[in-house]
């Protein structure tokens, strides 16, 4: 079932304070008691530029936006036509706004209202138009006008009493001139806050998420470079890390930051860096340094839309190819993915702990999609998974193998300090002591030995998230942020009484076929859902796992998101 | 053998001093009879019997060369990286590891070509480390191609048959330019001249440039004429960085000693904890 | 509006004049309005039609960043690469086809950080470019973190949110140290002042350096004082390195002017044909 | 059938000019009228260390090395034991050396002979002991005199008539102490020589083939960084470029190298660059950039042991992901691999004229087996193809469209100097005259583009070499330099009356499903074979083609070859 929710984008030109009222409006809607969440959008002026903030407000948590929105509030229009394909409405959406609409909005919307922002706002003294529009758009929405107080009391409380009473004021002017607009109150936000606005949340992206998830796995040392849309977990990390005795370098490229955190990782401290697609090309060659000097690193690969310099502020999973299969030589090593802004924080704390403890890269590939939406959730209790690197202890007996054929793959690692562990970690191949060799002895050994640490390692329950009908036929394949249009997707279809299950994959490599094949068990028809144009995940799929059931590939490229009704639409018309 | 002055000192307190053979492994190196960078490898184990540095406490860096491959043959802790990139690899692990002593070795290709940039760079930041460039004007590994430092009249570089016709590099001008805080130049021939630079070099703090000239028998035979060439620096050290720059731009690559001592802070983020545990840093996230 | 001197000798001779907007595409800068680019570009095309050089004759290679979004506002030639590697891209064009003028543009982050090891190696092969650095001490696009020119104390820098507490990168003095050819300053927010610099740097033989000071409006408003502070340096262009070097030393960033001006020949392979076919190179593998 | 050769390895330590010896001794066998190869191993030592060559002779032109050698010829024996691996001795071969040979070759080998080499050497005033070697292998081998002292006087020449006299009184010399060891004469020369010698050949390694191609096919530009084992091919195009009008220049690293030709190549050069592992992941950024602003380059990647650093002088097929999937975003391009030395000329060649007529970069996938093996071969005519880009003509009319929606996807080029085409080539997302865009039909329509260009072209008969028998129900799936080892298995099984088919693949991108159904009909069962220790091939195959058999993977990592016997042996056993 899909959960009741209303949608509404905000959009104005450079300076308009779009994004500041579209943000107040999110608070202010956990305050009440919803859950939802935000994404930005812009032109291509570097700043000051046109603006849409476009949100989903829903009684509960929400992992992807609507097919369709219910309000488009413009505090002008200048420009706002160049969203249209990212703001779809239908004859029940509404246009609100100061003056005359682009007429591809005014052709799709069912109603359209004219609302004299700026001339509101002149009214007041230290009135802004985007105040103005909080206040229509919390009237329309039934918001009370005591959340949105609180909530400006909170952004605004720095800048002085008068910032706030002119913005409260302005606000209150807005909900009056709204006063005669529809209402679209059908989340009864009354209730909402008695039932649940007890239960703490989060306002939080997805790039904090891998922040704050990263230092919960243990990371404490970060070195990076600066790229869209991966800065935001840097920048959260910046501040963050010196609290906990860690450091954040900002280094001269992405050669310098994935070579700085196998330097820092080689002295025991976990260590992450943050990019987006060609900042990870860039250290794919070092990435394979740490895979056979079996150092840990963990590397976030925020994509956005590619190839090459491509499309920097916008989503796609179309760096899943490089991930996977990026590194020259046989190179076995981790790639994961978050399948929601929330999930951000697992994903990265389990891949830390598992970077660590099987002391090999991993790869976490989140994307623009969550790593720039906000969202409101449920707060996030920590799940107490802390990197653990299996290392050797003092007295060291006999010759040290810091590449010792164990069991399991994974050997006791010396950290720097160590006395009597001195050993060299090596990108040559090399023998158990890491002295290089071109021995085919040598070779194949350390090989097997890689390869085995990963296969051998037991993943457990956390490898995919599954859900839907345990008896159906058909089923979704998804990974990453399409998970959120398929469940939405899925729960509507199962909603309608058709049977249907999802598996999300978050563990990507090493592949598990065995897990999947019981996970499919059952079903006949596979579709495969991602957010690329050469079916990447499909074809990955079709190398590493037997799946007996017959398979379609819907893979959608950026830069718009998958919607669910996209999804909803492949399944049907696959007869 | 006479004890040096600090082993002298230990032996006076009873402890073991450890001897300039405590910090060989026992792995051969790959190098030609006859190689430079033999000199240099003595050097530093000589070096650090001088500091008495507790071989666990000394991490060395490098690169891909033939000199990059120094580490495996010390007895202290190392990393054989990409080409390249030991600079940075270095950098990561001093700052998250400041306790650590951290020497970074390896050649002129290997640092002033593909590891310009950070090069560039690490001199600016100043992190407490020792470059140790043992530079033979020639990619050595790969056999025999010109480098940065080639003379551009050099015509056996085997990707550069006419010679390079440019202008070669000059690493202690681009450092001091960068920001070093310390500027040297031993020659790998002579591994007891050295000894006493690559302590005062490893002991000031901040980021080091050792410039050794490290003769390659095997692809230019001419720099064996070095050791009869090069002698000490006619004046003292200076820290004043506009005496340097004049001294180093008409420097002819022979002057030995320390050429530049500077006085900058090192670059070292502050590891302290301050109490703060993780789930302190959600409060920001609560609506 | 006066006709400059090469317009006036163009019409004389009956050839209509270029003027600096035909070297203006229609395309709309993405730039915030007040940016130091917009001078930029206006400097730049009016130095073209200073030059009259056919817009077919010119190419404008950059990397990333708001700066290096300049050569889709060109009616030149144009390529708009990746992140830190103009030069290298721009030293391909113009080796192979030395009848271009090649011109390269981009930040501060995208040539001296990213960029620095193409930066120190474009110095020194000193092929026949002029690049054209708008710095801003700031990455503008990413949103504001620091460069390597941005001062140790700047605590904007979303990275570094103590300031970085690092020594700023001088560009003009590690120019001078690798072996740029010429090397000046201008402003960004004198577009009349800049063109008869830009002129000499594109006439200039071999690899010519033009630092702009581009301030950011949007990330450090203080820079808008470069404007008042800005002076033409107080003494002729030298050709003399050791002397540049110590002035560049001591060079506060703020004289505008050419400051160095080499006469080394520029490097350009020899692309005449030497009368052999391909055939004539198999004779070799004859057994 | 297999081929009637004789293998034979000469060994010895530093300095004793091992490699001299070998390298005489093909020769002259290339002058008496045999085929053949040689390859070098060497030991850690970077000069100066012990060596091996290793050489086939035979009477028609062979792509591989034998499983086992009839002569190993010590020149003296320190540290030989090192190459036992890569010397598989058995009951019919003959050590003859001088000294005690090492206990491994000595228990695997049917006889053992001794020869004071050293002392015969000495009592020839100027005689060195490998020139003594080198007359005890042309007795047994049954190469006349003559030839030899044609071989010399060609090298030797230079240095005058004394040391030509002194290198010839040694051979005599050691075919005189030759004269009571076996003969292993099976060739016989003497027919060979008269039946063949006039077919004009060539002595030439894979590196030198491929350079040959390169500017076969029009490269007049290189831009590089030396790496192992790709050295030589820039080695031999340095000074060659020059004298046809072009130029070669070694870049500061693989970052400027590959930028370095997209210049060159925008400038209308057609350009290319040669590297090995390490180096092509550093240039994957940039080569996505080639495809995403449609600008020609031919990156040449000979193969090394992998992953990182790895072994640089041996050989793997292990960069076939990283070739394939390596670039972020969806970026399709061109990947081929040579099948033999003699075919790096012909695929080099071929991808010079792909690349420039698809406007987009190819990867050559040769490797240190193909690259640094000297072989005799017949003269190879040009096959005359030529770089062909399609360029945009004077008058341009209108407003050009760099990026124009074609129909086969391939648009008309600018080149620098061409008035009113100018335009700004992009690695962003672009509009069809390349300005910038994130328009979703931008996006889609630009990628469509891109993919098209690869998926219409008709490649034509040169994707695959096909042999064997057509009714087989098993074929050998294979790819790249593990083709030699494959057909001479399959020539072998043949012989034996079995039906077998091979295919090797040229083409590895874009997929051919259908040539490669045509090419597999009527078989049941697919041996797929590899050098890799993941079976990069074999999970490629089964991403993107979809084979009606059975499947089985033959991976097998470096650093030693794949060897015929066991590709036999391998399909012997499935039953
Ligand atoms: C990315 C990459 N490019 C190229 C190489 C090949 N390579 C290995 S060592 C070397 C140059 C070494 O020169 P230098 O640093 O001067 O060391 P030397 O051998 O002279 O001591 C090169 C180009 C490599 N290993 N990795
Ligand atoms: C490989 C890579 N890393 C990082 C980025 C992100 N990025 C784009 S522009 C830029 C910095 C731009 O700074 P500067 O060159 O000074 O230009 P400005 O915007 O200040 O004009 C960065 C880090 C990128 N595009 N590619
Ligand atoms: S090749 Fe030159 S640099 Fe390398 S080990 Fe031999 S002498 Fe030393
Ligand atoms: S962000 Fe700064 S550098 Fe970028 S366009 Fe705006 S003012 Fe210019
Ligand atoms: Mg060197
Ligand atoms: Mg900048």
């Amino acid at each position: 079932m899909t959960v009741p929710s209303i949608s509404i984008t905000l959009t104005g030109s450079g300076g308009s304070g779009v994004m500041t009222a579209g943000n107040l409006l999110l608070e202010a809607a956990g305050r009440a008691g919803w859950y939802g969440l935000m994404t930005r959008s812009a032109g291509p002026q570097i700043r000051g530029g046109e603006a849409a903030a476009m949100l989903r407000l829903a009684a509960e948590p929400v992992l992807s936006h609507q097919d369709r929105y219910d309000i488009l509030l413009g505090i002008d229009w200048k420009n706002a036509d160049r969203f249209a394909t990212e703001i779809p409405l239908d004859g029940d959406s509404l246009v609100v706004g100061d003056g005359e609409p682009p007429a591809v909005f005014a052709e799709a919307a069912g109603q359209q209202h004219h609302l004299e922002l700026q001339k509101i706002a002149k009214e007041i003294p230290g009135g802004r138009p985007n105040m103005v529009a909080l206040g229509v758009a919390a009237a329309m929405l039934g918001l009370p006008e005591s959340v949105i107080a609180e909530v400006l009391e909170k952004a605004l409380g720095r800048k002085g009493e008068e910032a706030v009473s002119a913005g409260l004021a302005a606000v209150r002017a807005g909900m009056e001139a709204a006063a005669t607009l529809p209402r679209f109150d059908t989340l009864a936000v009354g209730e909402a806050s008695q039932q649940s606005a007890r239960e703490p949340r989060w306002n939080i992206s997805g790039n904090e998420a891998c922040g704050l998830g990263a230092v919960r796995g243990g990371i404490r040392f970060v070195a990076a470079y600066p790229i869209t849309p991966a800065t935001e977990v840097l920048e959260w990390l910046a501040p963050a890390l010196p609290k906990l005795g860690g450091a954040l370098v900002q280094a001269e490229d992405e050669l310098a930051s994935v070579n700085q955190i196998i330097g820092g990782s080689f002295g025991g401290t976990p260590s992450l860096t943050a990019t987006s697609g060609p900042g990870l090309a860039l250290m794919m060659e070092s990435i394979g340094l740490a895979v056979a000097s079996e150092t840990p690193i963990v590397v976030i690969n925020v994509m956005r839309g590619g190839p090459s310099t491509g499309i920097p502020t916008k989503s796609e999973q179309s760096d899943l190819n490089i991930a996977l299969y990026g590194l020259h030589g046989d190179a076995p090593h981790l790639v994961l993915a978050p399948l929601s802004i929330a999930d951000c924080l697992f994903t990265t704390q389990w891949s830390v702990v598992l970077a660590e403890k099987l002391q090999t890269a991993a790869i976490v590939l989140s994307d623009q999609a969550l790593g720039q939406t906000r969202t409101l959730i449920p707060a996030q209790a920590d799940p107490g998974l802390v990197a653990e690197r299996l290392t050797a202890q003092a007295p060291v007996e006999g010759n040290y193998e810091r590449y010792a054929l164990t069991e399991s793959g994974v050997s006791p690692m010396a950290i720097p300090g160590l006395a009597g562990a001195q050993y060299t970690a090596d990108g040559l191949e090399h023998t158990v002591t890491g002295m290089p060799s071109s021995k085919a002895d040598d070779h194949h050994r350390q090989m097997d030995k890689r390869q085995r640490k990963l296969e051998q390692h037991d993943f457990g329950d956390d490898w995919a998230r599954i859900e839907g009908d345990l008896d159906a036929e058909t089923a979704v394949l998804t990974w990453g942020s399409s998970y959120g249009a398929v469940s939405e997707a899925v729960a509507g279809l199962r909603g309608e009484g058709q049977k249907v299950r999802v598996v999300a994959i978050r563990l990507l490599a090493p592949a598990q076929p065995e897990r999947l094949a019981e996970a499919l068990k059952g079903v006949k028809r596979v579709l495969v859902v991602e957010q690329s144009h050469g079916g990447q995940f499909f074809r990955y799929l079709r190398a590493f796992y037997d799946i007996d059931a017959e398979m379609r590939s819907m893979a959608v490229p950026g830069p718009l998101a998958i919607r669910p009704s996209d999804v909803r639409k492949t399944l049907s018309d696959w007869s | 053998m006479t004890m040096t002055m600090t082993e002298q000192m230990l032996a006076d307190e009873g402890c073991p001093a450890m001897t300039a053979k405590d910090y060989r492994s026992d792995v051969k190196p790959v190098w030609c009879p006859g190689c430079g960078d033999h000199g240099v490898l003595l050097a530093l184990t000589k070096t650090l019997a001088e500091l008495q540095l507790a071989p666990e406490k000394v991490s060395v860096v490098s690169g891909i060369g033939c000199s990059s491959r120094i580490p495996a043959y010390l007895n202290t802790y190392g990393f054989h990286g990409v080409h390249g990139r030991s600079l940075a690899l270095a950098t990561g692990l001093k700052v998250s590891r400041p306790d650590q002593t951290v020497l970074v070795a390896g050649g002129d290709g290997d640092g002033f070509s593909i590891g310009g940039n950070h090069f560039l760079h690490a001199c600016r930041r100043n992190v407490d480390l020792t470059y140790i460039v043992m530079d033979n004007q020639l990619y050595g590994m790969t056999k025999g191609q010109a480098s940065p430092t080639s003379a551009p009249d050099w015509e056996k570089g085997k990707l550069t048959p006419g010679g390079t016709g440019i202008n070669p590099f000059h690493p202690l001008v681009v450092a001091l330019a960068s920001g070093a805080n310390f500027i040297a130049r031993v020659s790998g021939t002579n591994a007891n001249g050295a000894v006493p630079i690559l302590k005062e070099a490893i002991e000031h703090p901040g980021f080091s440039l050792v410039h050794v000239l490290s003769p390659c028998i095997t692809y230019n035979r001419e720099q064996l004429d070095w050791k009869k060439m090069v002698r000490p620096a006619p004046v003292e050290a200076t820290n004043d960085p506009g005496r340097a720059a004049r001294r180093l731009m008409t420097d002819d690559n022979l002057n030995l000693g320390v050429l530049y001592k500077g006085d900058r802070a090192p670059y070292q983020p502050d590891l302290r904890s301050r109490g703060v545990s993780v789930a302190d840093l959600e409060a920001p996230f609560q609506v």
